[in-house]
């Protein structure tokens, strides 16, 4: 995939999709979308859960929680501290409560610049909590995806993840806890086969990059032509896997209305 | 460069065959004392072969694991599941347009009690290695499962799944019906059960593809088999972009059933027969009966709901992180 | 040969285009003494048009019902959804590799109370015509309700269904993709609810094509819709082998909702304004609204266990058949 | 359609399907399938009965519910009559209780020489009784199906037993009994499309018609071109519909197996 983050230079960048120069105030103020060709670049967890939650709202849990190397997998450490120190986190998700427009909401927001937003066991472990909260606590969760897939190099342990997550999520199911996914890009490969895809309602952002393998594998694999939308957010709505392809600007809006409809009413019996 | 399976037995399958042609020979050989001395060869050739067996086999690296977990040899699905149960009826479809034979399922009889059977199916002829598409499942094969697995529940029996895959179809057709909503939706379906389910993991444990019809009760592991979140010349690719460094992949991803259980991550080891489970496949199955019989004795002790928070508690401790408390 | 809804209106569209044209006459006229003679011609045009639509509506037989039922400018479900709930939110997909325009659906708010939609949906211009399949819903669109009434369970929100199509796509694709069991399942779906269940028949109830989404608590129906097992032409085709003669079979079917009533399968007729549904949108939509409030507001004295026996017995005593004992 | 029906004379008949002569004693002994062509004629309710459950086992229910012309439909009474007359029956559905094996079924069994198998009133009563005393009793439901669709002829009463049907079956699931359709020539439309795709376990005998629409039907509504097997049993086998294709000679073995171990143990918890 080409590199979708905007160029930054001094008080304006380039949009990598257009090339168009954007001041960075005008990206900023809208949303990191590029007001030429609508582009949505990917996002920090800390943005976007300033633009998602009411103000100031936003509690992190879970952020003591950090990697080992359980396997003494080849590199994994170096990796791994590097992302720490550049991203100032432990992991690409930033889990805990907040609240949408006075609603409590879980919610658990991935950050892809943080390794690639792969799912480890402090991945998958947030992932989980942040589900189990909805569950016993009642308030609808909330996860924003972006990821490449499990990493690899926490081995069968990430492939458990698979397993972890998806149980959290039938757990709200059975609680009658409303679970809303929103597809970012990208959001692919073993969470897209484990808990993103079991959602209540699945959102995805325009053009989010959505699919179980690398185009290449997938190339791969199939005999038959790929189609020019293949593993976009529009694609998947064309095949049925998503219910809403919601621009960012409206994305509060959708998760204000969704939440309250189907979980923030007063008179449920739970 | 890794080593093939057919480059790795080559020793073996040599000494195989120039007993097979001793045999022969001696069958024809009219005088006796000359059969004699032949017969006496023949030993000679099976106890070497027997010791090399013994060496090839006594300490398998990762990468031989994924060389006999793979082997064209090995039994499949339905060889454990007619050697095992009977009465099989396997049941196809996913009452949505498609039918997928890298999944086969259906009910049978352990004994003499009705269980679910849902598995991965490799074929042997090249006629049925298409048609069960080498054993990499597509939508469909999980939403079969998913029903097999509500049949199961809700008329009370057992699951018993046998996993044998390199991984789900990746295929630009796979993918436009939702490969990865349908390996979700499998995994979320068994944890909703309140029947016992026991998977065995007989060949290829491949990434999500497995996983999909491996969320059980107790996963068991045959000694030869692997389990990896991604097959491990991928991994080289990745990591070395050398998918010829499968080996090396191998061993740093930990995929053997020893390691999965130093993880915790399964719950028993089954052992192979010398040589592997194809040398002995009635050994291998009455193991693998064993083995079903011990797991789900165990899990009949325990009523509906505790069944499914066994599930749930199972999955629910895996992943190693430190928090800052120290763990 | 029956009359066309074009050949039955045409009177009425003569009528209402002159009158149409009187007045933009009227409207340039200078001379105030002429525009009064215009205006009072005007009225007089009026009231013949409002005789004439009260001839044409007093009494209309089942074929002129089936023309009004299937007319281009009758209110479609979205325009119900628009004027009745709030904050509608379409939910899309099957979740298993396909989605359908012909069905819509999602959560809105009915007054204070959020409530799962589902309704068929006919388009207006050619593209949103072809893109919605001309009513005739997919597999994938029954898939979609069947999702959609899971959720309103899981949620406990009423579900509200509105039936508009001529009938499920019988189309190669379609029966490829199982439009059979897609139609049962959605039906089967409905009678495991816990939750309420009402639908309206706003157009055309056309055979399985309508029941997939209306087997319902209650069941209403627009004074001037239709609900059949077989499209006339169809039951004419077959009857008669002469598809025109659609008006006759209409009436043999008492596809009418005053039959529908008399025989006890729905429960209440919602009347139209004047001249049918599109003569007066808001009124339509007020009487749809009243008429679901009051359904809803019986249902919810309902406990979900009885809710769930209310829809069963609903459906249990429909036939009419003679015993030995006498009815 | 072809007639599918054999062609009968004295002491040999012909099959409609490869136009062989067979002798009748030949072909009632291989259970009305052609010696030659394998083609498995359609087969009485009473014969149906006699080949499949436990000798002597069948008590037939409801039989006395007959079909009235509510609609006052044109030449309704005098088809039924004729019908009622040929056939010496009153409906095409023939309902009871019978045992597989010593396991008691309820049993319903449709014969498509009466009325083309369609599905008015009784018809939808008696499946309905078959699948409630299942759910109530605990014997396995076993349904054959035989039907062209509902009968317009009672018009809207017809289309809500599509309803009343699926909802008995329904109840069947819910209660944990277990309900086995099997799909004989032709099973369609309004049948296809309500009890008889519900069931847990679908069997059909060899080359069935099952459709939803009628063939000239499917072809006006399709822009693709007809697969040579559409609306057969093949067909809805490949396209994932039912679960197996089964001889009629093995049919019985089948359902006791099936039957069995769905539902025939007696350490079943209910
Ligand atoms: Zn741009
Ligand atoms: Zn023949």
């Amino acid at each position: 995939m080409s590199n979708r983050e905007p160029n930054k230079a001094e008080g304006f960048l380039q949009c990598a999709h257009c090339k168009k120069i954007i001041f960075s105030v005008d990206f900023e103020q809208n949303l990191s979308v590029c007001p030429y060709c609508g582009h949505h670049h990917r996002l920090s967890a800390h943005k976007r859960i300033e633009i998602t939650f009411d103000p100031g709202s936003f509690s992190e849990l879970d952020q003591e929680l950090s990697s080992l190397n359980p396997l003494d997998f080849p590199e994994y450490a170096e990796k791994l501290a590097s992302a720490v120190e550049k991203q100032q986190t432990n992991d690409s998700m930033t889990s805990g409560t907040a609240a949408l427009d006075g609603m409590p909401v879980s919610v658990a927001v991935a950050d892809f610049h943080f390794m690639g937003g792969s799912m480890g066991s402090v991945n998958g472990e947030k992932i989980t909590r942040t589900l189990e909260r909805a569950a016993e606590s009642g308030a609808p969760a909330i996860i924003f995806c972006a990821s490449g897939g499990a990493r690899m190099q926490e081995g069968l342990l990430s492939l458990m993840q698979m397993a972890k997550t998806t149980a959290a999520a039938q757990r709200c199911s059975k609680a009658g806890i409303p679970y809303i996914a929103v597809f970012t890009d990208p959001t692919m490969a073993g969470v897209l086969a484990s808990y993103a895809s079991v959602a209540d309602v699945i959102l995805a952002e325009p053009k989010a990059l959505v699919g179980f393998a690398g185009l290449r594998v997938s190339k791969q694999a199939g005999v038959g032509k790929v189609p020019d939308d293949f593993q976009t957010a529009e694609f998947a709505l064309n095949h049925g896997m998503i219910d809403r392809i919601v621009a960012r600007k409206e994305m509060r809006t959708t998760l204000i209305q969704l939440t309250r409809m189907l979980g923030g009413t007063s008179t449920r019996v739970r | 460069m890794s080593k093939t399976h057919k480059e790795w037995e080559r020793p073996l399958v040599e000494l195989e065959d120039g007993i097979l042609k001793l045999k022969e020979i001696a069958r024809k050989e009219q005088d006796p004392s000359k059969r004699e001395q032949q017969e006496t060869r023949i030993s000679d050739y099976e106890a070497r072969r027997d010791r090399y067996i013994d060496v090839m086999y006594a300490n398998l690296g990762p990468w031989e694991k994924v060389l006999v977990a793979r082997a064209d040899k090995r039994p499949y699905t339905l060889d454990y599941v007619q050697a095992i149960f009977h009465g099989f009826i396997e049941l196809q479809g996913d009452r949505k347009g498609f039918t997928d034979h890298a999944i086969i399922g259906g009910p049978a009889m352990l004994d003499n009690r009705p269980v679910m059977i849902v598995g991965h199916q490799k074929g042997r002829s090249i006629q049925e290695r298409q048609l069960r598409n080498f054993g990499y499942a597509r939508p469909e094969g999980y939403r079969k499962a998913i029903r097999l697995f509500e049949m199961a529940e809700r008329f009370r029996m057992p699951v018993i799944t046998f996993v044998d895959t390199p991984g789900a179809d990746a295929g630009v057709e796979a993918e436009s019906r939702g490969i990865s909503e349908a390996i979700a939706a499998a995994i979320f379906k068994m944890f909703e059960l309140t029947v016992p389910a026991v998977s065995v993991i007989i060949g290829e444990g491949g990434s999500g593809g497995a996983i999909g019809i491996a969320a059980s009760n107790r996963v068991l592991m045959l000694e030869h088999s692997i389990y990896s979140v991604i097959a491990p010349e991928g991994c080289a690719s990745i990591l070395w972009r050398q998918a010829d460094r499968g080996a090396d992949a191998a061993k740093a991803l930990k995929l053997t059933a020893q390691s999965a259980v130093d993880f915790n991550l399964v719950d028993g080891i089954i052992p192979e027969p010398k040589g592997g489970a194809h040398r002995d496949v009635p050994l291998i199955c009455a193991n693998v009966k064993t083995a079903l019989l011990s797991s789900l004795g165990e899990l009949d002790k325990l009523q509906p709901d505790a069944i499914y928070a066994d599930r749930y508690n199972r999955f629910r401790k895996m992943g190693v992180f430190a928090d800052s408390l120290g763990i």
